[in-house]
């Protein structure tokens, strides 16, 4: 009766799991931020100066990028799940859906470049 | 007979705390803090446009962001992190069946947290 | 021997297409007497056109699910003296995220029929529920499996009306129903086909407040909660080619 | 052809149960309740369906009846049912006298009774009290008594019948000394309405005979005899325990769900819209469980209920009223046409007492059609689809 190695899951379950360990990521990545800002160098990082000395580490850049990433992800698939609440039909869903990945792509390009930008005057 | 009460309407309710406990505090925290640090990211990413711009444009631009409004703001966003990001480890543990039972005091110890590091990075704020 | 209290019962009305309205009427009531008491008093003596939904007076029904003061409660195990003192204002209010019908009822039969879909066993055998009443025959190695009672869930809507997301989205399947299939035990294709969605388990933003509210031992929540670590966890087993919970079964 | 048309008034057990037989027989079933389904005294039942081992001795009529629709809902109504079985536990000389009494009643009405060993007994049930003396086995068992009105009634509507809820009996229209139907109010919206029928059946229980005086036949007279019953929060047994002696007050201990429930008293009283519960007599059942169960004295209360059992009247005091339904056609006592009254029973017979009075109707309207309920398999009461008011 259950010739189930396919299931039936629905979108849920995936999605779910991208939030779940993406907010994971951030909660650990925030932590190292706030630590290395905050209690390392002291004063935080502040002029254009610092910033860029700062991204010349490629551990620090690559840990951005990470952050970048996750971050975009995690705040497009928690805005979505408000969405969902709001009981979109399925056509809405499907231009939320779309917004979402325009807006995330986006974000991340444009996030990338400023990091390599940022990381080239060095 | 066919009046249905969920509508988007509805969406305001989601905030309304009276009568609730604790887990639902939670939930309106985390769904309030989840908008704010969402706007922030926006706010976030084209601020650091500056940073292309050069020194000049950076630096000035961090000056302005010096005056005590936008500190307080940058307070706010710490707090709201720092709630969003230790109930969001709450769910993720809960939703893998761990400490379920003990959904509530794993709140309140981890907004204990919460406060601690809040205060202290406000300390060390207003101390510069 | 109890004394009456005196007390200012609010009610919200509502017949036909009008406006829901607050009627109030003033009671004395023992406190030991249940909210469900009080409105039984005001139909008889005050005001016979309420409508208000109630059957077996003893929690096993579900049918007397109201807002007390803006907290959900099956009414009619919910004592006045515990709600208000005397002098005292009770404001009723008909459960939310379910069709109203009239006054303080509403219509459960979308409830009956999510319930029905993820297939809860509306009778089980008592082994199935830890500690409960048996555990005393259990050590002494006489437990009988062959005892049945009725679910702990008595369909009565409360934990919908508290759900932040079947607030706004009615195709969220809910509290009730989600606990339902958690204790239909296996999880089968069908099942999973309403649960392990968009509008199950995953929409479940962990207010558990369904739990707080629930009169009836089912703590929605918690079992939402274990659903998805079941389901996590077969979907981590899959991705690793090991066997699944359902290949396991078969 | 038109389907001959029936109007009950009335959804409790008898109601439903009734609407789901007439619909089987092609009647186009339309069921007016003031409230929702099973609001008076089918919902407020401690939930036993009778073996009928408590009425064996005094009233083999009504045992022979219980047993029988036992085993008929055990197998069509399973999915409200605790089929656990029941004890008759002694605790005193005067109980065993009764007992042999009890058990040659009993196989005269062919209740499967079976003595047990004590031991055995207390290995069932540990939180029975150790003092019992004799201990018999019996098959009762335990309903959920809205799932159960509701069972028949979602079998009902799939066959059609419609349900008013909500919809309060105004009056009865009457033309040339024949009820022609009913005038009904919504109470959900206010308006009032005509609803014409063949026949009208009164199963409004407590009420009926509030019903039958607007159709100006003073002879039928309810008794409304209202009983106590007290709810524990812990399930201190899984089979329903029965004192075994005559009926009495606090007599049995009826499990469900996680609670056990306290059975009960008896009295009379005129007015049944609302009955208070007496604190005394909550205090009284709870001392009489105890005797049977000690734990119950820990255990917490978790609600007190009264219901009026529509018994049917006579002078003398409540308990020893025959509990056995009446199904009058008040064509006969009273040269009304077009009413049937139904009242009387209890909750383990409704399926007979529907049958007698879908019976009643249709040799009232030379209507050849036999009862199904017997085989017919009932719907799951999560069918139900609610209010039939505005189709």
């Amino acid at each position: 009766m259950m010739n189930s190695r396919k299931m039936i899951t629905g979108e849920g379950s995936g999605l779910w799991l991208l939030k779940a360990f993406s907010g994971a990521l951030l909660v650990i990545i925030l932590a190292i931020h706030l630590v290395v800002n905050h209690l390392v160098y002291e004063g935080g990082v502040m002029s254009w100066q610092d910033v860029v000395a700062y991204y010349q580490n490629p551990v620090i850049a690559g840990m951005e990028a990470v952050f970048l990433i996750s971050v975009t992800a995690h705040a497009l698939l928690g805005l979505r799940g408000i969405l969902l609440d709001l009981q979109p039909s399925d056509a809405m869903l499907a231009w939320i859906n779309r917004l979402c990945t325009v807006i995330g792509i986006a974000a991340i390009i444009y996030g990338l470049w400023l990091l390599l930008t940022v990381a080239s005057f060095g | 007979m066919n009046r249905i009460f969920q509508k988007p309407d509805n969406a305001i309710q989601w905030f309304d705390p009276r009568g609730r406990q604790l887990g639902y505090l939670a939930f309106i925290l985390n769904r309030i803090t989840g908008m704010g640090l969402a706007l922030y990211l926006l706010l976030h990413l084209i601020m650091l446009g500056k940073l292309a711009q050069g020194p000049q444009a950076y630096n000035s631009f961090i000056e302005t962001v010096h005056h005590p409004v936008f500190l307080f703001g940058e307070l706010l966003v710490i707090f709201a992190a720092l709630i969003h990001g230790l109930n969001g480890f709450r769910i993720i543990l809960n939703s893998f069946g761990i400490g379920v039972e003990k959904h509530k005091p794993l709140f309140t110890v981890l907004m204990i947290v919460t406060l601690l590091c809040g205060i202290y990075f406000a300390v060390r704020m207003i101390a510069r | 021997m109890s004394q009456k209290w005196s007390l200012n019962i609010e009610v919200q009305r509502q017949k036909g297409q009008e406006q829901p309205h607050f009627d109030r009427f003033d009671l004395e009531i023992s406190p030991d007497a249940t909210v469900l008491d009080a409105v039984e008093m005001i139909w008889a003596f005050k005001d016979c056109s309420l409508c208000f939904g109630h059957a077996c007076h003893h929690s096993t029904c579900g049918a007397c699910g109201m807002r007390v003061n803006g907290v959900e409660k099956l009414t009619c195990i919910t004592l006045i003296g515990d709600v208000t003192q005397n002098g005292g204002t009770i404001r009723l209010q008909p459960l939310r995220n379910l069709p109203v019908v009239s006054d303080l009822v509403v219509d459960l039969t979308p409830l009956y029929h999510r319930m029905a879909q993820v297939k809860h066993p509306s009778v089980h055998p008592i082994e199935e529920n830890k500690g409960v009443a048996n555990q005393q025959t259990a050590q002494q190695g006489e437990s009988d499996n062959s005892y049945t009672r009725l679910a702990d869930c008595i369909e009565c809507g409360l934990c919908i009306s508290v759900c932040p997301a079947a607030m706004t989205s009615p195709a969220y399947v809910g509290p009730a129903a989600l606990a339902g299939a958690h204790l239909a035990g296996v999880i089968d294709q069908q099942i999973c086909a309403i649960v392990d969605t968009k509008n199950g388990v995953w929409r479940c933003h962990s207010a558990y407040e369904c739990s707080e509210v629930c009169p009836s031992h089912v703590q929605p929540a918690h079992r939402i909660m274990q659903m998805r670590r079941q389901l996590l966890s077969q979907r981590i087993r899959r991705f690793f080619g090991l066997q699944t919970f359902h290949q396991r079964k078969q | 052809m038109d389907k001959p048309k029936a109007v009950i008034i009335g959804a409790g057990f008898t109601g439903c149960a009734t609407a789901h037989d007439l619909a089987l027989r092609g009647f186009d079933v339309t069921v007016v309740e003031r409230g929702p389904i099973a609001n008076g005294a089918s919902g407020r039942t401690h939930g036993l369906l009778h073996s009928g081992g408590r009425y064996a001795v005094d009233d083999q009529e009504a045992a022979i009846e219980c047993i029988e629709e036992n085993l008929l809902l055990r197998r069509l109504a399973a999915e409200c049912l605790e089929q656990n079985g029941g004890l008759f536990v002694a605790l005193n000389e005067s109980d065993l006298e009764y007992a042999h009494r009890w058990t040659q009643s009993c196989e005269r009405c062919n209740i499967p009774v079976e003595q047990v060993d004590i031991k055995q007994a207390l290995v069932w049930e540990p939180n029975l009290t150790p003092k019992i003396l004799a201990a018999y086995t019996i098959p009762d068992a335990t309903f959920d008594p809205l799932r159960l009105a509701l069972t028949f009634a979602a079998t009902a509507q799939a066959n059609g019948a419609r349900f008013r809820l909500f919809t309060e009996v105004e009056g009865l229209i009457e033309r040339n000394g024949k009820i022609q139907g009913v005038r009904c109010q919504d109470r959900t919206t206010g308006k009032s309405s005509e609803l014409y029928a063949d026949c009208v059946i009164n199963a409004s229980g407590a009420w009926a005979g509030k019903i039958a005086q607007m159709a100006g036949d003073t002879t039928i007279v309810v008794k409304p005899t209202p009983g106590v019953m007290v709810a524990y929060d812990q399930r201190l047994c899984n089979r329903v325990i029965n004192r075994l002696n005559e009926p009495g007050d606090g007599d049995i201990i009826v499990p469900q769900r996680r609670m056990v429930v306290i059975g009960t008293t008896s009295f009379e009283v005129d007015e049944v819209d609302y009955i208070p519960v007496f604190e005394d007599q909550v205090q009284m059942m709870r001392d009489c469980a105890i005797q049977l169960i000690p734990a119950v004295a820990a255990a917490r209360q978790r609600g007190a209920f009264m219901a009026a059992r529509p018994l049917i009247g006579s002078s003398t005091s409540g308990r020893s009223i025959a509990r056995t339904f009446k199904c009058f056609d008040h064509q006969e006592t009273h040269g009304i046409g077009g009413l049937v009254t139904i009242t009387g029973g209890k909750a383990t017979t409704l399926r007979a007492m529907a049958e007698k009075t879908a019976d009643t109707v249709c040799a009232k309207l030379g209507i050849t059609a036999s009862c199904q309920t017997r085989e017919y398999p009932l719907r799951s009461y999560r069918e139900f689809r609610g209010n039939d008011a505005y189709h």
